[in-house]
């Protein structure tokens, strides 16, 4: 066991699936140029060394480097492309969507494209066109799965699972959760390092992981979300509240199964979500909990999220723009009312 | 396509080409005909006139060489090797389909053959091109693939980033670029300043080839040049192939956007008609050859129709299948 | 009053508001080709003649043109661009989302851009990537106006409305509804014909219409399926069923008042959508009602939407892909029993 | 920089080019020093460097003429008028800065001054200048457009399609590449195989020119040829200005990823010494008046400062405006 931050976790988990499997290979820009980064966030840093010949750093030209993903995982092999920032995904939605996800559809199930995406998100004092939650764009995309981490163990057992799944598996990550380190630090971070324990394991990419139990009421949440939503909860239980605390980390598809147990025993729930509310991923995730487990549910689901705005620079604003613990307590204590 | 060419080659060669690019031909004429006559759903893109480019390119290429393909991808996957049974099937929906009906015309193809499922997002299939060949370049195999784009495909990003990542890092990729002159209804002097679209290879350091799209040999001879090229790790190569297609671009289209004495030009010099002209000239093939050629590919036909037309349609449980691996 | 489609009256509206500010002008791939279809699907038909230096052809290049449209509009122009299939926004994601969605945000409130987008959707027989509803990527996207036009008169209206906002609006098209003529006409087209009355008029952007009153149940769609939740209250109305069929229109904002006082009378929702169900409009819809309306509710809001796969090509999955009126009637069933 | 072509021009528009370049260090070099310290928000990337390719174009603008910017505006802010004021407060997250602290570094712009706020998405911001361009042409006004972005941009497919539509409606947009040799820690050469940034103009058929970006008056120069092209409907053109960034791409950036002989060679050669140097031939230019600049820069750096750090941060009620007009 050795305790990890999820940069170091992705990197390991990565090393060993590249040193497991010749097929794969990293792809994406600045991820292996000696004397840089590892990528924004330090996770590939230093893989050139192991890799010489599958690190593929690539011009800026995203969606150029997502359809080239695509051909090589068709052509066998297994990619996982690094977008610097979520946002970027943007710039390659449509190799994704119209390629990634559909080829195998489209071919009468004769293709199939084992790729592996990697998007940062998160609101960390950059301004609007390197803050969004793009998360909300794929969920729901056939033939794509969706995970997003939250501790440098799901983050290294995701990773390798997402490298041997078959498909199209975009993985988000928090900008703020990372734990990068030295110049690449990030300001605001929370602690998601996590023991690894040594030697192969990997994490379902279809299961949420409730990381807190109680009957009062289900808060879920994602990424930084899933952190604050447990800490909102602690100071709930100093009031006598208690909250399930369920990280839904597989967001496509949702694991109704664990969000379902917890719904029966709370009947009350709180989504937690970083991004604009309208339109977001908990827009599915309550329409879904309401027609699934609408008997027992006490109250209509509250989704507790940004405004509907771009995100904002000024610290002030931005801080406002993220959901905090104080938000999700309020919401929990309107929910019991 | 000079009739000295014409004589470095074997007698079957030269006739098979004729025969894949009748097949074309022919495949198309009646596949226009079923759709006019409302008996086949969907929308189609033709080829009729460009059949040369398909098949050169394609000849040039060993079964497990590869090619991406377009909106208009009946044509190459023809050339390619995929059955005109299988496609038919696709075309009308059947669930023994080259890809079980989920695709349909658009989205033609069948990677046993060598050839991915067409692409109908102009431009789109151009970065996955350059991934193949970075595949078969990591993996060290002698493939090459080669992808089919449409002068029109030229102005889209996807190209520019394709084109661009193939080029430094040397990869097995011969861009080929049918230039029939049109984008849809727009002529391509519309929207680039150039006289010639393989000028664009200079953006990206490699080297760009204009060749007569209508001459089947030509055609071959320099996508011949252009694989050994790549295969040899000298890729990629542009190769810009102007030629003209004598249909509508979709549907009952009536071209009146095209001059009409262009098209009269044009359809006089259809690459079919042109290389019988030039086979006739050798001391060992007569019209009668190709006569023979054509009833056998009518033949063909036919009898693919029939099968397309009897072929099972998918069940309605089949729409939940084959989105995950 | 004459009676028009609306392919028609997209065009008269374009035509009066060019005609109207100077400032107006249109954007696309084959627009405006003399000999050519006037955009795929003849609404700019024959527009060249009447304003040739304000039809502005472009290369196949979405990115490029949606940024064009964005940077001349900050200058003061009013673009009208028509994208061929809405598949193609995907194309122009990054454009549309960083740029013409959030450059007023970015700047402090100093620069507006007024645009109007304009792109047909839904399944028509031509395979998966010429086929998606694409609304789903746009609701709810701070910055920008959605709506969705199903009759003639609301197209003619809320494109003159569109033209005449300072922000950039989306507004969505069906290919089955245009009533395109001649040889692009539509297999499987819709009546969507208006009486159009002379003169000016314009629809607001932020209203639903209610097509048909009754108070058994709420039945929401849009575009198609629109047409296709009016057709079903009709067998409905036959067994005794009255249906409150509301066009929802606008869908960003959502027309909370016209809804709600549906939902208020018929404590009963049907949300119709064409499209994938996770993830699509009507989560956000769903969410939204149950946030609100959630005393007036009987039974869960019931999503009647498409299954999570691409859209298939043989016309018998295609058929099933589509919600059709049997399977609104027995969601309607379901939710009376 | 020949001390012949500094004759050519007057006293006071030469040292006003000096100041403008001290200003955008000055400014950049405060700004990295409150970065460090941790009282300033956000990340910043800045250009050292690189004022000269910033002053020389802005200075061959009219105040109605326009640019748009990148990630790393500061310089072109300030080249173009923004007033160092509206820019610190907006760095520091006031509301009265230039875009309300809604902005921030990366987005930095002002209207008014004939600057968009900058598109930080790379390649992002280019076809916007070809759609001002566009309303500049429509509108029949005489101005211009200037779009900055660096030699990674050029990869991008936005580069691609925003330069060739310029091209083929002969916008008055001048494509101004600041080639600094690197496009975050990736060197251009692995990225094209081209030997200049300015060949790619023959793939869109404009001119292109490759400039020295280091020296202002070249550089000051080639953008008036250039804007005057523009308005003479001759537009659109490429300019490659070569310079280099004496500092991280961002943040604390240590650049271990450029060698440490270039880095030193670059920074002797950095374009404000250098225009110094020359300036100093002048019989009417001494020492002493660039001192004199300098200190009064550093008075209005150190009072903007102020202002900035002083200014009174957004209310939260302010999240929720400026969405829509
Ligand atoms: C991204 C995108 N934009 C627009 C279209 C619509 N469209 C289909 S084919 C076509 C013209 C393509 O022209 P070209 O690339 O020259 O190929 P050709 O049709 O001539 O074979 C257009 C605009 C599309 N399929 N994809
Ligand atoms: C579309 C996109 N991809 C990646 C990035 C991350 N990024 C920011 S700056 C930069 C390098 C840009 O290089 P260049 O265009 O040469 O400009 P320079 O930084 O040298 O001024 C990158 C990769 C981005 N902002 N946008
Ligand atoms: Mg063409
Ligand atoms: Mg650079």
């Amino acid at each position: 066991m050795k305790r990890m931050s999820i940069a170091e976790a992705l990197r390991e988990g990565i090393a060993e699936e590249m040193a497991r499997d010749e097929a794969v290979f990293c792809i994406g820009e600045d991820i292996s140029v000696p004397g840089g980064w590892g990528g924004a966030f330090t996770v590939t840093l230093g893989l050139e060394k192991l890799f010489p010949d599958r690190m593929i750093d690539t011009p800026i030209a995203e969606a150029g480097f997502f359809g080239v993903s695509v051909g090589a995982a068709v052509m066998g092999m297994r990619p996982i492309a690094d977008v610097q920032y979520g946002d970027f995904l943007l710039c390659a939605m449509d190799q994704i969507h119209s390629n990634a996800s559909m080829l195998r559809y489209m071919s009468g199930g004769t293709v199939k494209v084992p790729m592996v995406m990697r998007a940062p998100v998160g609101a960390t004092g950059r301004g609007a066109q390197h803050a969004r939650s793009t998360e909300r764009f794929f969920v729901g995309t056939p033939g794509i799965k969706v995970v997003a981490v939250s501790t440098a163990y799901d983050a290294k057992g995701m990773l390798k699972a997402a490298v041997r799944d078959d498909n199209p598996v975009m993985i988000f990550e928090h900008k703020l959760l990372y734990g990068s380190k030295g110049a690449r630090a990030e300001s605001g971070a929370v602690d998601a390092t996590s023991e690894i324990p040594e030697g192969d394991y990997t994490v379902p990419l279809d299961k949420a992981a409730v990381r807190r139990e109680g009957s009062d009421v289900t808060i879920i949440g994602w990424l930084l979300m899933a952190h604050l939503a447990a800490s909102a909860a602690e100071s709930l239980a100093a009031e006598g509240v208690e909250a399930d605390v369920i990280d839904a980390r597989s967001l496509s598809p949702f694991d109704y199964d664990t969000i379902g147990a917890s719904v029966r025993k709370t009947g009350r729930v709180v989504i937690v979500e970083e991004g604009p509310k309208t339109g977001g991923v908990s827009a599915e995730l309550a329409a879904g909990i309401a027609e699934r487990f609408s008997d027992s549910l006490k109250a209509p689901v509250v989704r507790v999220a940004s405004p509907d705005v771009p995100v904002p620079f000024a610290p002030v604003l931005e801080n406002a723009y993220r959901p905090d613990p104080p938000r999700i307590i309020a919401a929990v204590h309107g929910l019991m009312r | 396509m000079g009739t000295d060419t014409i004589k470095k080659y074997e007698k079957e060669f030269l006739l098979g080409l004729y025969e894949r690019m009748f097949l074309i031909r022919e495949f198309e004429e009646q596949v226009k005909f079923l759709f006019l006559e409302g008996v086949m759903p969907g929308t189609i893109h033709q080829c009729q006139g460009q059949e040369a480019t398909a098949v050169g390119v394609c000849t040039a290429l060993n079964n497990d060489d590869f090619i991406t393909s377009t909106h208009r991808p009946h044509g190459h996957a023809l050339a390619k090797g995929v059955s005109p049974e299988s496609m038919l099937i696709e075309l009308f929906g059947g669930v023994t389909g080259c890809c079980k009906g989920k695709g349909g015309s658009m989205h033609i193809g069948d990677v046993d053959k060598g050839m991915l499922p067409a692409i109908a997002i102009v431009g789109g299939g151009i970065p996955l091109a350059t991934g193949m060949g970075l595949a078969f370049k990591m993996k060290k195999t002698p493939q090459v693939v080669a992808t089919f784009f449409g002068d029109g495909a030229t102005s889209e990003g996807a190209f520019h980033e394709g084109i661009n990542m193939a080029a430094i890092w040397d990869l097995p990729v011969v861009f080929v670029c049918e230039n029939n002159f049109y984008g849809a209804s727009t002529h391509v002097n519309k929207v680039t300043r150039l006289k010639c679209i393989a000028d664009r290879a200079a953006g990206y350091g490699i080297r760009g080839e204009t060749v007569d799209g209508n001459d089947v040999l030509a055609v071959y001879e320099a996508a011949q040049t252009a694989v050994q090229e790549c295969r040899d790790g000298k890729g990629p190569v542009l190769l810009e192939l102007e030629t003209y297609r004598i249909t509508g671009h979709s549907r009952r289209d009536a071209c009146q956007y095209q001059p009409k004495e262009e098209r009269e030009r044009w359809k006089n010099n259809e690459p079919i008609g042109a290389f019988g002209r030039v086979l006739v000239t050798r001391d060992d093939v007569d019209e009668g050859d190709l006569e023979a050629i054509r009833s056998q590919v009518e033949q063909t036909v036919v009898s693919a129709i029939k099968v397309g037309r009897s072929a099972p349609e998918p069940t309605v449980a089949d729409l939940l299948t084959d989105v995950y691996a």
